[in-house]
């Protein structure tokens, strides 16, 4: 379960987040959707540690992600993370990459990690680019390939940040067929996203972010059927 | 470059196409300037004063072979393994720079009769155990490269088989290395080592004893070619003993008591 | 004709030597050969250990720079800045005498071993920073989400990039630190190529002969460690 | 701090030393960038092929120790050739060419670097090659090559401390003599160090200014 109690956090004289109040349980489905600016990214990189809060906490599993005596690069192997930017380690091939952290922080055997990793990449799809360098796929396909590194480290809780946000429109299609997959499968997710059409089919819940506050949270149907924030029928009038 | 060297090459096919060249000692007299390659960290016979101005044995007997020339001395100074190459390569005219006549140098250039004639000394940093020369077997030594004394002390680490022998640029260096500890001990003329613990500079260094090795007579040289020049030379030298200008520098420069001598028993040069 | 060979033909190889007033023998410079080589050998000793060194401190060096630690980035800031804007022949100089007159006693070839490791660690260190600006930041943030420690991340991630990012100018510096041996006179090194060639010289005086055999031999050695380094290269960087 | 016998006759005699780098300096980095560019302009102008013997020829001042390019040009001009020429010329003719070995590549990367679409929009424009050179390339190329340029110059300033081999009395040369003299190696060593870093490090930061808001737009 992750808990978010009252999260502040600015950068400079700019507030991201303005109290948060959010808990999400285990098997949920979250996808959180707002403008540009809203918080909604800042809330993931919150989540997993890489950014400091400035107030309130957040709880993993009943741990605190802020507290001093958190050992966080415990705590992320739990939660894993994907980003807009796939950030595909371009020095290693594409087993190379999901294996790495497996190796290095859960200290698997090299056996171990590439079974794993080659299992994964399979299960995204890219069974058969095991040995390629990733400068040699689309973004779609690095894209799968971080989740699958992601996936590899065998974490409790997935957060993606707009993970389609960054690829040619031909391209999101794949990587939002993976997420369903995921989500199928019962993975506890929280995905920031602009596909309304994707936050509709997968979500348990959608939140609506508006400059920095949480305006409105609610299952699909309700949110995106009956709004009552005005903020939020205006974002989605525009986006319709 | 490529111009010059064009040009270069035109000029000496020029030079060689002309019967009779004027020799090295007609250009200095023409020239009005003598250029002496001096070492200036080797006192006495070469060092700068206060203003930084070369002074020594050497300079003086440049500036009086110049005067007997007729011409003004020019001193340019050089490292011990530099001296030759810049003869060689005519950045000076001759070298009064206390150049050790051994024959395999003589193969390259031209000696005059010895001028000066050293005596080799040990000397030793503080803290060793040294008595005698031979207690440098087995230690770290060093002397200027490309002198006598670095040949022969090389020389003799090799035959030994152990310690260290390491040539430094200058001598300066030498002596530094050994008031700093790098160095147990090194060869130098006992001239430039009174000197150098005379003269407080060089804390820690003491001499333990001569070396034994012939007296180290030294030449002016010049290019081996030029006959006109070294026989000048040759009769400046003998005129230097002869007028008493030569016990005149050594006092001078060196201190009392009689300036070595220039001539070997029972042969000719 | 089996007479008396001609003074100037005697041990001249060079066509059209004649024309200058001036006897090549290259006899001599060659029968020194063999010394030349084993120099060589020693230089090129110098010029790999001092890259090994220099790689380690950069990488040290650039690891400071990072940490945030104000004293470690003014040791790492210090270091580059007095190894980029003094003459290697200074450094080298310093690291025999310098640090002679507080009692540190190094030999020649330590002296000259130390002496081009600090000049290469400092321009390395420069060259790996801006290869970092290369990279970017979101490389680390996506090695840290895995659980990668910082320094985990580094190791694994951000400085496989960096190296191969900075390999030409590695390459350079290799070349550079060859070349840096032959000012090892000035601390009495006299076992690498310029040492043997100039220990030769005393002896002989033929300086044109045994410089120009000098740098044909340094001009090999450079030339083999570019070749080899791009051959490194393509082995090693296949992406 | 310094309990020191050095004098004021001494801080001149080390002034002079050090015009004396900067004299050389200047020279070389002068003859030196004007042989670069002219160097670096026909190798990019006749192609690889063409220009392969210069490029050979640069090549070798890269790759030989300048220690021996000095000695080794000092002996061919005056030994072998027989010339009568001050070592204070070899030096600023070897350290000239030296400078252009590394300047030509400069000016042709920094060629290279300036957009073919630009310069075909420049001849498409009706500009001659003399146009396109002087008033899109070289401003262009001048961006991109000037903070390396900088570094040349102030490496050059550096390895102009081994002409002392020619018996150029330069600055670290003029400080070895006072050190023999006067035997504070330490101190005389500092001065010497500190009046290079005081003129590389500003030039050096300078540089990296430019090269750093030059190539943020």
């Amino acid at each position: 379960m992750i808990e978010i109690e009252n999260v502040r956090k600015s950068f400079g004289p700019l507030e991201v987040l303005k109290g948060i109040n959010l808990t999400v349980a285990k098997g949920e489905v979250l996808t959180v959707i707002g403008g540009s600016g809203s918080g909604k990214s800042t809330l993931l990189t919150c989540i997993n540690g890489l950014e400091p809060i400035d107030s309130g906490r957040i709880l993993v599993d009943g741990v605190e992600v802020h507290a001093k005596s958190t050992d966080l690069n415990k705590l992320r192997q739990k939660i894993g993370i994907v980003f807009q930017q796939w950030n595909a380690f371009p020095h290693l091939t594409v087993l190379e990459n999901v294996m790495l952290a497996q190796v290095k922080v859960l200290k698997r055997s090299k056996q171990q990690a590439e079974a794993e990793a080659a299992k994964q990449l399979n299960h995204v799809g890219l069974g058969d680019k095991l040995s390629v360098y990733p400068s040699r796929l689309s973004g779609g396909q690095q894209q799968r390939m971080a989740i699958a590194r992601a996936l590899a480290m065998s974490p409790d809780y997935m957060l993606f940040d707009e993970v389609t946000s960054a690829l040619d429109p031909q391209l999101v299609g794949e990587v939002l067929d993976t997420l369903r997959m995921l989500a199928s499968e019962g993975m506890t997710m929280i995905c920031v996203t602009h596909e309304m059409k994707f936050a509709r089919e997968v979500s348990d819940r959608v939140a609506f972010f508006h400059k920095g506050v949480m305006a409105e949270i609610a299952p699909p149907e309700e949110l995106f059927g009956a709004p009552k924030d005005p903020e939020l029928q205006k974002f989605l009038s525009a986006t319709h | 470059m490529k111009t010059t060297l064009f040009t270069a090459g035109v000029l000496a096919a020029a030079a060689l196409a002309l019967p009779a060249q004027a020799d090295k000692l007609d250009d200095i007299i023409a020239s009005g300037t003598l250029r002496c390659a001096v070492v200036l960290d080797f006192p006495p016979m070469g060092s700068r004063d206060a203003n930084n101005t070369p002074i020594g044995f050497d300079v003086d007997y440049c500036n009086d072979l110049a005067t007997a020339l007729g011409v003004t001395a020019e001193i340019v100074e050089t490292t011990f393994p530099e001296r030759i190459p810049a003869l060689m390569s005519g950045s000076v005219d001759i070298a009064v720079a206390s150049t050790s006549d051994t024959l395999e140098r003589a193969k390259t250039v031209g000696f005059s009769i010895p001028y000066y004639a050293f005596e080799n000394a040990v000397v030793a940093r503080e803290g060793i155990e040294m008595a005698t020369w031979e207690d440098m077997k087995g230690k770290v030594v060093g002397a200027t490269a490309g002198t006598y004394e670095a040949i022969w002390l090389e020389g003799k680490v090799k035959e030994w088989g152990e310690g260290e022998f390491r040539p430094y640029q200058n001598q300066a260096d030498v002596f530094l290395a050994l008031s700093q500890g790098q160095l147990d001990a090194t060869v130098a003329t006992v001239e430039v080592s009174e000197a150098n613990v005379k003269s407080g500079n060089f804390p820690g260094i003491k001499i333990v004893d001569k070396a034994p090795m012939v007296p180290d007579y030294v030449a002016l040289i010049t290019l081996r070619e030029e006959y006109g020049l070294i026989n000048y030379m040759n009769l400046f030298i003998n005129q230097q003993v002869r007028t008493g200008r030569y016990a005149e520098l050594y006092k001078k420069w060196v201190g009392e008591g009689a300036p070595a001598d220039l001539t070997v028993q029972g042969v000719y040069r | 004709m089996r007479g008396r060979v001609p003074r100037i033909g005697h041990s001249c190889i060079l066509p059209g030597a004649a024309m200058f007033n001036y006897n090549f023998r290259w006899n001599q410079a060659l029968n020194s050969l063999p010394q030349m080589l084993e120099g060589a050998l020693v230089t090129m000793e110098i010029a790999i250990l001092s890259m090994a060194i220099g790689i380690a401190v950069a990488i040290l060096l650039t690891l400071f720079r990072l940490s945030g630690n104000r004293l470690l980035g003014a040791i790492s800031a210090t270091w580059v800045e007095i190894a980029r804007n003094t003459p290697a022949l200074f450094q080298i100089y310093m690291v025999h005498f310098g640090l002679g007159g507080f009692g540190v006693h190094l030999s020649p070839y330590l002296s000259l071993l130390i002496g081009i490791a600090f000049n290469n660690a400092g321009y390395l260190a420069e060259n790996f920073r801006g290869a970092l600006k290369a990279i970017p930041e979101t490389q680390t943030r996506a090695a840290r989400s895995l659980g990668m420690s910082p320094l985990q991340a580094f190791k694994n991630v951000v400085m496989p990039q960096m190296l191969r990012i900075s390999f030409l100018p590695m390459t350079n510096q290799m070349v550079w630190a060859i070349l840096m041996t032959s000012l090892g006179a000035v601390v009495a090194m006299n076992t690498d190529l310029y040492g043997v060639t100039s220990e030769l010289n005393a002896r002989t005086f033929r300086t044109f002969e045994l410089f120009a055999l000098a740098a044909v031999i340094f001009y090999v050695i450079t030339k083999v460690i570019t070749l080899s380094a791009g051959l490194l290269a393509a082995r090693l960087f296949r992406y | 701090m310094f309990d020191t016998s050095l004098t004021a006759n001494d801080l001149i005699f080390l002034a002079q030393g050090a015009g004396m780098t900067l004299v050389v300096t200047a020279i070389s980095v002068f003859f030196g960038t004007i042989l670069g560019i002219v160097f670096g302009v026909f190798r990019y102008q006749v192609g690889p092929w063409w220009a392969a013997p210069l490029t050979f020829v640069l090549d070798i001042f890269r790759s030989i120790p300048l220690l021996i390019q000095l000695v080794l040009a000092n002996a061919f001009v005056t030994t072998v050739l027989g010339i009568r020429i001050s070592g204070f010329a070899v030096a600023c003719g070897v350290l000239s060419l030296y400078t252009a070995a590394y300047c030509a590549e400069i000016v042709r990367g920094g060629i290279e670097a300036v957009p073919q679409t630009l310069r075909r929009a420049a001849r498409s424009l009706g500009m001659t090659w003399g146009q396109d050179m002087t008033s899109i390339v070289m401003p262009l190329a001048t961006r991109v090559a000037l903070p390396s340029w900088i570094g040349l110059a102030l490496g050059v300033m550096k390895d102009s401390a081994l002409v002392y081999i020619v018996q150029v009395v330069e600055l670290l040369k003029s400080t070895q003599i006072l050190i023999t003299r006067l035997q504070e190696p330490l101190f005389l060593l500092m001065i010497c160090g500190l009046f290079y870093f005081l003129i590389s490090f500003p030039i050096a930061r300078f540089g990296g200014y430019l090269e750093k808001r030059w190539s943020n737009d």
